[in-house]
């Protein structure tokens, strides 16, 4: 398992870039700091240590003026570069940008949920979602039967976009903070005052959102998630009534080519040639694809130079594969392509091959996925790689083609 | 201390005597140590004072309006027996110093009758507000009430510093009651006069927080009502 | 040793009896300074008590010529001054988000007009 | 021959004939002192006990052995004691009592019954705070900061707890007022600000942040309390009160107060250094007012723990820019210390591995503080473990550390005896490496998102509470350790003399150890620095009878 909360290395925000630069800056001045007073201290301890040195040897000096001039002097230097840094990456987050340029969404942190509310949509309709963490199960043993989740109380985002968080707490509550970690920001919501933050991220993907403000019994329930999702699908999601979109945007294969900044360099849904060639004219196989994913690629003399390698790894990596070399099909997660050749383009079944699988909940079709099946019409052959994540992903679009 | 306090002497490397002062009878000893003792009473009134002006910035229409229900002419009278006090508590310090215990005993009783005079004012201008809706857990102090903010804020500070003060004048009777006391039984003499000149010095102080408290709450409204009673709002 | 302190009676007395008087008359200043002119009020009021508090810390309260406990007392009131103009200078005259926010924009139910209180502060 | 205080003692009240009540009623600094140390560690092991609790909670995710609601009682114990009980008064009311009179030469403190009556007010301070334990709800749960509005609302017992803060925050305050007096009253004839020991100016700063920063927090509680059974607003947006005022006036006392923990810790730094390098300290005068700035500038810097409180922006960059401050003069002590064991004889004795072992982790430990008082950063780290590892490094590592020097320093002064050196020493490695690893993984976690006050955490820290847990076993075995050792050395230690450490400072002058009733027989005319070396030895020599000088 990672030892990093989802999204944390991404540096998805200037405050993350911004913070993180500062921090590494201190993280350096602290070990040259460290090491003048620790370095000549222990080298001092074993050089003069007792009996290496006669009495008569010991120094009696007691002042050096030009040494205390210095040693008071550089430190307060590089304290001022620690201030300068500290305040420039302060200023970034804590300067809101127009209100008319952003979505505003109001945020409420109360014991111990969240809830956001959006303005009304162009029907008129205003989006409230939120509520509490479910706690995992534990039985009398304290073991986890059933972990907790998220449930609806992610809060959903365009990327791309400057989104203002306008947070409070109901009078009569407590203090709680928004605290995002792979942003590295975080305030406090104050009952009784409104306070502000905000971002704005390219990278599409699911980010972990903690209370860090002490507020009783369940504080370390009051788990938040933050999906950045393409913005049109953000569009198509925020002018529906749906309480929350559907598919997994974290997983489609869209999402993860995002995240991994293919579409910096190519285009999908145009010939154009960006830095890399287009990726819809090129017709690969999935695994001709995770090899250029994987080793990077140099033969078609772009001005640019080379595919890098290794951009994306693993599961994601095969979802992309398989994306791109369907031909990037739509909403469709892009692991379905895998399935397509026998249940039939839509999921509904080809007959003579594969049965229609519209309507599959999640359990059922990972547990297909992993055993695969035998039966009437013929074998279903087993999909042992495909992920967890992207299992449901597929139960969720199949669920919505019925 | 029973036993009688003889210095000490130390002397230096060619012999010269120096006398050093002990902890017994240290006069100025015992006078920086109510000093000290009075700066924190400094920094609690401040912290409180610094409440108060956190809101009166935030509501300074609010404060002014409160400020016009206290009765200013009852505060104004406990400003000047505050002032009176503080003359006498003055004095019998000065005639305990000159000689004059009697003369010095008068005088305490004189300040401990102000004191409770000044307490019984107090007392009946908290009712006057208790009968205007306006007391701590009461009336127009619950937070349904529709009274704006900054005049709840004012009136739960203004019950709670002049109930602190108040607090102080208490112990401050108390005090001087002790005082009596020891001055009857012998301890506090012309020659010893430290407990006695450090009671003054808090008489003074509490006069002194009195000085600040009286026009922040009773005078910033300005000059529109005249020591108008506590009236709804 | 003991706290003996010489004194002269009459001369203390009578510097009592003038501080008294001084006294009495600033707070005869502090009633009518509403009166006369109301702009300042605050900035009177407390200048006026500021005054007050030196007379009194000067004469009854025996500062005048104690050098240590002068300065102390010195250090002790700029740091109140000190808190004073962090708090409230720097801090609450810059209240973000003061005409969002629920404390500052009026209580419940309130029929004041709440624009009075969003006039400070806020970016 | 003369008597010991542990054979006799002035007393409060009377003269009581047994031991016991001449213990109880004794107005003797040093026997005050002990009996502070005695209380004080009594409290230290409960909160010590509360700390391994919840890292065995935390050695897993989900629930191990207590709910998310005890665990926030837990760490409020712990934070409270700690805190309040421990390390406020701690190095003052334990060494500034038992050792400061004697290092200037003075019979014993100014107030001595003030001082008695100090040390009962924080019993019962303390017995009122763990009162709460049995009150009707629990008890409390707000963690040791109290913040508003959460400490009006919760339903556990918090009234008796502010109330003891309150009395703990008296009694402090009246102890930090006493050695003020006592350190501008009774010091020996001829020894001047500048010719004190530097433990003596620890004390001094500390004792001005003591009376002028905790009536600030005591006045804070009363309010609370105020708002709480009196219904008055000031902290509750239901009446227009403003949390963050809370936050304010709370720390206005509370951040003084860190620099009132290791200003006297610092202090047993700077006599242990020279010392154990037989040379006299490296510029004496900038050790001193170094303590004085740091208390001075650590009032004005309490809004860099307010960076995401909602405060206005501007005062989070002042606040910030002020806190860079604090850093220079404690820099200064740092180098200053280095530069005396430049050209030293180094004697690495238990005390002195001690003071060395503490530089390490506390610069680490003042480092750290300098990372999150960079605003945007504290941003980040703002109540995360990181925040949790720099204090332990800056308080256990600091000023807990020093303490421990402290004991193993002045144990042949207040007890005659000497430890094993060899067991004391083993000791000591055990609790540096188990604190290293205790604490440094939480700077990790920190950073990586893990907030503080969590009971459960997400799967992704799991490794790093675990090598904190080791860490932690390895600590335990390291403290009962050096306690077990101290605890022999005391009862069946070798004679140690009167001036094992061949030390300069008067405290190692007197004629017997443990120091008699009334301490020097004469007081002595200082007319010497406070660290005066020759060639390994001390330069000014005592005729113990006389206390006059025969060097
Ligand atoms: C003994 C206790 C102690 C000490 C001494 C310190 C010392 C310092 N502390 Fe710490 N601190 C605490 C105890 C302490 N702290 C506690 C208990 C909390 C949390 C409370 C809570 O929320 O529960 C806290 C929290 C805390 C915060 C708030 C964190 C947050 O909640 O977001 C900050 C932010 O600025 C901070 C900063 C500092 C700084 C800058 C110092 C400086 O004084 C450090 C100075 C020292 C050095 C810098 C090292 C030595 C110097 C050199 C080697 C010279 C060269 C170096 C330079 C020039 C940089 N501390
Ligand atoms: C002086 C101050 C001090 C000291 C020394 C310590 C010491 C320790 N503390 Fe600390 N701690 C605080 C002050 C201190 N703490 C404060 C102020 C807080 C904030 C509280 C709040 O949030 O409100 C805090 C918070 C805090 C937390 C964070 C809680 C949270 O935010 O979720 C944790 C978590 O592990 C912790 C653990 C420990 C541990 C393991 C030690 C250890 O280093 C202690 C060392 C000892 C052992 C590991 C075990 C020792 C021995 C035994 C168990 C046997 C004892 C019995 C006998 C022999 C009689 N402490
Ligand atoms: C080689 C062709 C093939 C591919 C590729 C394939 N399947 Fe199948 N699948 C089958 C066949 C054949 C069956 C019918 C087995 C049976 O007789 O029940 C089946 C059955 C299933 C079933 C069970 C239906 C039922 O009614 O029991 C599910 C669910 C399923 N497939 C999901 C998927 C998914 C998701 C993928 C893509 C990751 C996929 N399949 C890829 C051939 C395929
Ligand atoms: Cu909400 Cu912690
Ligand atoms: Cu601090």
């Amino acid at each position: 398992m990672s030892n990093r909360l989802q999204g944390f290395d991404t540096m998805a925000t200037i405050s993350a870039t911004d913070v993180d630069q500062a921090f590494w800056i201190n993280f350096w001045i602290s070990i040259i700091l460290f090491l003048s007073v620790i370095g000549p201290m222990v080298y001092f301890a074993w050089k003069y240590r007792a009996d290496k040195v006669k009495d008569e040897d010991i120094s009696d000096v007691t002042h050096n003026t030009v040494l205390e001039i210095l040693w008071t002097l550089i430190p307060t230097s590089m304290l001022m570069v620690l201030f300068y840094f500290g305040y420039s990456s302060m200023k970034v987050i804590r300067t809101m940008p127009a209100e008319s340029e952003s979505i505003v969404v109001h945020v409420e942190g109360s014991k111990w949920k969240w809830r956001y509310e959006y303005p009304a949509n162009a029907n008129g309709y205003v989006h409230k979602l939120g509520g509490a963490y479910t706690k995992p199960v534990i039985d009398k043993n304290g073991k986890v039967i059933k972990e907790g989740t998220m449930g609806k109380s992610a809060l959903y985002v365009p990327a791309g976009t400057n989104i203002i968080l306008k947070m409070t707490a109901p009078v009569g509550d407590v203090l709680h903070s928004f605290f995002i970690p792979a942003f590295r920001m975080k305030e406090d919501v104050v009952p009784g005052r409104t306070t502000k933050q905000w971002f704005n991220t390219d990278k599409v993907g699911e980010y972990d959102v903690e209370c860090a403000e002490y507020c009783g019994t369940d504080h370390s329930y009051m788990y938040s998630r933050l999906v950045v999702m393409p913005k049109d699908k953000y569009e198509a999601w925020f002018n529906s009534k749906e309480d929350t979109p559907k598919g997994n945007y974290l997983t489609s294969g869209d999402a993860v080519l995002q995240r991994h900044g293919c579409k910096s360099c190519h285009a999908i849904t145009t010939d154009k040639v960006l830095v890399g060639p287009s990726l819809k004219t090129r017709r690969l196989t999935s695994e001709q694809v995770l090899n250029v994913i994987n080793h990077g690629q140099d033969k078609l003399g772009y001005a640019m130079g080379a595919m890098p390698a290794g951009m994306a790894t693993g599961a994601d990596a095969k979802a992309i594969a398989a994306y791109v070399a369907s031909g990037m099909k739509g909403n469709q997660p892009a692991s379905f392509a895998a399935c397509s050749s026998c249940h039939g383009a839509d999921g509904k079944g080809q007959s003579g091959t594969a049965p229609s699988l519209v309507s599959y909940d999640a359990t059922l079709l990972s547990h297909v996925l992993k055993h695969g099946k035998e039966g009437m019409i013929g074998t279903m052959p087993k999909f042992p790689y495909v992920s967890e994540e992207e299992a449901s992903a597929i139960a969720e679009y199949l669920q919505s083609i019925k | 201390m029973s036993h009688e306090y003889i210095p000490e002497i130390a002397t230096d490397r060619d012999g010269n005597e120096y006398e050093v002062q002990g902890w017994q009878d240290d006069f100025y000893g015992g006078k920086l140590g109510f000093w000290l003792f009075m700066f924190t009473e400094v920094m609690m009134f401040g912290a409180m004072f610094l409440a108060l002006t956190y809101y009166k910035t935030l509501h300074p229409e609010d404060f002014l309006a409160a400020s016009h229900h206290l009765n200013r002419l009852l505060g104004g009278t406990n400003t000047v027996i505050l002032l009176i006090s503080a003359l006498t508590m003055g004095l019998g310090l000065l005639k305990m110093r000159a000689g004059d215990v009697k003369g010095a005993k008068l005088m305490i009783w004189a300040t401990i009758i102000l004191a409770a005079l000044f307490l019984s004012i107090k007392g009946v201008e908290w009712r006057e507000e208790y009968e205007g809706g306006i007391f701590l857990n009461y009336g127009k102090l619950l937070p349904g009430s529709d009274f704006p903010f900054g005049e709840k804020i004012f009136y739960g500070l203004y019950f709670t510093m002049t109930g602190l003060h108040g607090v102080h004048i208490i112990i401050g009777i108390g005090l001087m009651l002790w005082l009596l006391k020891r001055i009857n039984a012998g301890k506090v003499t012309t020659d010893h006069h430290i407990f006695y000149w450090n009671i003054a010095l808090y008489w003074d102080i509490v006069h002194l927080i009195w000085v600040f408290v009286f026009p922040y709450f009773y005078m910033i409204g300005g000059g529109y009502v005249v020591g108008g009673a506590v009236h709804g709002h | 040793m003991g706290t003996k302190t010489t004194v002269n009676y009459q001369v203390e007395k009578k510097r009592y009896y003038n501080v008294l008087v001084g006294l009495l008359l600033l707070t005869t200043l502090t009633f009518v300074q509403p009166y006369v002119f109301q702009a300042g009020t605050f900035t009177a009021q407390m200048f006026i008590a500021v005054v007050k508090a030196w007379l009194i810390l000067m004469y009854y309260m025996h500062l005048k010529g104690e050098k240590l406990i002068g300065s102390m007392t010195i250090f002790a009131l700029s740091l109140v001054t000190i808190f004073f103009v962090i708090v409230i200078a720097i801090d609450v005259t810059h209240f973000q988000f003061a005409d969002e926010s629920y404390i500052t924009s009026g209580s419940l139910g309130s029929e004041m007009d709440i624009s009075a209180h969003t006039t400070h502060g806020g970016e | 021959m003369s008597k010991t205080y542990f054979d006799e003692t002035h007393c409060a009240i009377g003269h009581p004939k047994s031991t016991f009540m001449q213990w109880m009623l004794t107005i003797d600094h040093k026997r005050i002192g002990l009996m502070y140390a005695a209380v004080m560690f009594t409290f230290f092991f409960v909160a010590v006990s509360m700390g391994f609790l919840m890292r065995l909670e935390l050695f897993a995710p989900g629930q191990q052995f207590i709910d998310g609601h005890t665990f926030n009682q837990t760490f409020t114990l712990h934070g409270v004691i700690m805190i309040f009980i421990f390390i406020v008064p701690g190095i003052p009311a334990i060494f500034g009592n038992s050792v400061m009179p004697l290092m200037i030469g003075a019979k014993d403190v100014s107030f001595p019954r003030l001082n008695w009556a100090n040390f009962w007010l924080y019993v019962a301070g303390c017995i009122v705070a763990l009162s709460s334990l049995w009150g009707p709800n629990g008890f409390a749960d707000t963690g040791w900061t109290f913040y508003a509005p959460y400490s009006l609302t919760t339903n556990t017992t918090v009234l008796p707890l502010l109330i003891a803060a309150f009395m703990l925050g008296m009694s402090s305050i009246l102890t930090g007022l006493n050695f003020i007096v006592t350190i501008h009253r009774l010091r020996a004839p001829g020894m001047t600000f500048f010719k004190m020991p530097l433990f003596v100016w620890g004390i001094y700063a500390t004792g001005w942040i003591q009376l002028l920063a905790t009536p600030v927090v005591g006045i804070t509680l009363i309010l609370a309390i105020m708002e709480k059974y009196f219904g008055i607003g000031i902290f509750d947006p239901a009446k227009g009160g403003d949390p963050v005022l809370f936050e304010h006036l709370f720390w206005i006392y509370s951040h003084p107060a860190v620099y009132l923990m290791i200003l006297p810790a610092f202090g047993v730094m700077s006599e242990i250094i020279p010392t154990f390098s037989r040379k006299e300290i490296f510029g004496y005068r900038t050790v001193a007012l170094s303590s004085a700035s740091i208390a001075g500038i650590g009032y004005l810097v309490w809004g860099h723990h307010l960076f995401t409180s909602g405060m206005a922006d501007i005062a989070k960059t002042v606040f910030s820019f002020l806190t860079f401050f604090v850093a220079i003069p404690t820099g200064i002590k740092f180098y200053d210390w280095v530069a005396t064991m430049y050209g030293a004889k180094i004697v690495l004795s238990t005390p002195m591995l001690w003071a060395l072992g503490t530089m390490i982790t506390f610069v680490i430990g003042g480092l750290t503080g300098v990372t999150i008082t960079m605003i945007g950063v504290d941003i980040h780290l703002q109540d995360t473990y990181y925040t949790v590892a720099h204090f332990h490094y800056a308080m256990l590592g600091g000023v807990v550390f020093l303490m421990f020097a402290g004991m193993h320093y002045w144990f042949p002064l207040l007890t005659g005896k000497m430890y094993n050196e060899k067991h004391a020493k083993i000791a000591f490695y055990l609790n540096f490496v188990g604190f290293n690893m205790l604490w440094f993984p939480m700077f990790i976690a920190g950073y990586l998102g893990m907030p503080r006050r969590y009971f459960d955490y997400l799967p992704e820290f799991q490794i790093y509470h675990q090598i904190s847990f080791f860490g932690a076993v390895i600590f335990i075995t390291g403290l009962i350790y050096m306690f077990v050792v101290l605890y022999k050395g005391w009862r069946h230690g070798e004679p140690s003399g009167t001036n094992p450490w061949h030390a300069t400072t008067l405290e190692w002058h007197l004629q017997s150890s443990p120091p008699p009733l009334e301490n020097h027989t004469k007081v002595p005319y200082v007319d010497f620095n406070p660290y005066e070396y020759k060639h390994g030895e001390p330069v000014v020599k005592f005729d113990y009878d006389t206390m006059k000088r025969i060097d």
